[in-house]
């Protein structure tokens, strides 16, 4: 290894491409030989962080999100970008059970779930331009 | 390409098979076709079938979260059982198993 | 259907990206119900033209590749453009047996492949720019 | 990761056993092993074991064809067996039975 590989996808807002998205980035990360399970948790994060993209973000409505993927030496990058709405406070955004979308039976459980999955999880966002996160995850410790 | 939900009923207990993929995507059906159910049926216990199910997130959370509080909070309303590997781990994160019953097959869980 | 759905995706000119990028094509284009063999065709055209792009447009050297699908109506169209060596002479090119790599074991049958296998291809290609193959493949008649 | 050739003798025959995938980036070795094992064993006859391969494109035919011409054009002196719905698509659309004998399985191969 030691060399950097890179990929970036751009897709349409849609809910199926919840799916695609995971499967992707799974079928990417699988060049630096994880478990099961590490791809598990990599498919959980990269869901929560695409769905939030296409309900938060474009509020079901039309738009681009671009997932890029990263590998180097052992660690994987997922970058989850939307050009949406925006969050005007991350840090409530990031509590566990916040959520605005109560009434779609939402758990508010996204960002917690993308903690859990990953080693590092980073929000960047602005009201009226978008939201990206950057999640980091050391493969095969 | 859909998955599909199958919908048991034994009694007043609505069993509900999940698909292989419980994710937003998938989980638009399931919440219109319970509330449905619900509403046309007198349903007190629901037990959740993940047999098939490889893949939960957030998602599938919010719709357990709301079918639990729809039998009300009493014990043993909710319940479900065939959880994987990926499944289990979700659950266990969401604190899912200190709300509704886990067990091993279907045949225990009617029992409850 | 009727609506279009896109997506496109860059990735470094590395042969491990080929069966990547027909796996990526394979899980896009399932979303219009393919048969096993149409996705069989696709994923063995995507390959013939990211090997291309790795082999002969980045001559085996550094490279960015994109490769853009497109589902609208039962119709696929799998884009794969390089920004290497290009192609002086595109005829030619496509004529069956014809490689320029004949030390490398190139059966020179890649174009062939495209052409048996999709419905359409068509290849723009400027010598020192780099090379742009489209097909097309109506999914389900 | 990487899908794993296995070489086996029988004789003067070579048998291959071709991997899951053979594409360019699986071909590289394979081309380098072969020459590699040509050249230190006396090799009459060729056999391609596609049991396990679900996918091929051109850059196998290419493998093929050089093997081909390496064991010179007389008839039977390559031949392959287990070719599935794809990867025999792809040997038809090369023309590739008409150079090589093919069979169903890898006794009646071996027999010739
Ligand atoms: N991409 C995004 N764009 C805009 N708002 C977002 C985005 N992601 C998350 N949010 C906001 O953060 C809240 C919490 O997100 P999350 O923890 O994933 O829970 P949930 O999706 O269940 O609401 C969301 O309810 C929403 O208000
Ligand atoms: N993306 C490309 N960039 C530059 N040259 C190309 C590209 N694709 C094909 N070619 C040229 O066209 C020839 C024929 O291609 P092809 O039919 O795929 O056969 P092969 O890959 O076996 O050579 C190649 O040998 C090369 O000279």
């Amino acid at each position: 290894m030691g060399k950097k590989e890179t990929m970036s996808i751009r897709m349409d807002s849609l809910s199926k491409n919840e799916a695609f998205a995971r499967v992707v980035t799974a079928v990417f990360a699988s060049r630096l030989d994880p478990t099961l399970e590490e791809l598990d948790d990599i498919k959980t994060a990269v869901s929560e962080a695409v769905t939030n993209a296409v309900i938060h973000g474009y509020q079901n409505g039309e738009g681009v999100i671009e997932l890029e993927a990263c590998a180097e030496d052992n660690v994987l990058t997922v970058i989850v970008r939307d050009a949406g709405v925006g969050i005007a406070d991350v840090k409530k955004a990031m509590e566990p059970m916040f959520t605005t979308a109560e009434e779609e039976e939402r758990s508010g459980l996204g960002f917690s779930f993308m903690e859990a999955f990953m080693d590092q999880v980073k929000v960047f966002s602005e009201p009226g331009k978008g939201t990206t996160v950057t999640m980091k995850k050391k493969i095969g410790r | 390409m859909e998955d599909a939900f199958i919908y048991e009923a034994d009694g007043q207990t609505l069993i509900i098979h999940l698909p292989r993929e419980l994710d937003h995507h998938n989980c638009k059906r399931l919440q219109y076709e319970t509330d449905h159910l619900m509403a046309e049926n007198y349903i007190s216990r629901i037990i959740f079938d993940f047999t098939k199910t490889q893949f939960m997130d957030s998602s599938g959370i919010g719709i357990l979260l709301n079918r639990y509080k729809q039998m009300g909070s009493g014990g043993g309303k909710t319940a479900f059982y065939g959880a994987g590997a990926q499944v289990m781990r979700v659950l266990k994160i969401a604190g899912i198993p200190g709300l509704m019953e886990p067990f091993e097959t279907k045949e225990s869980a009617l029992l409850g």
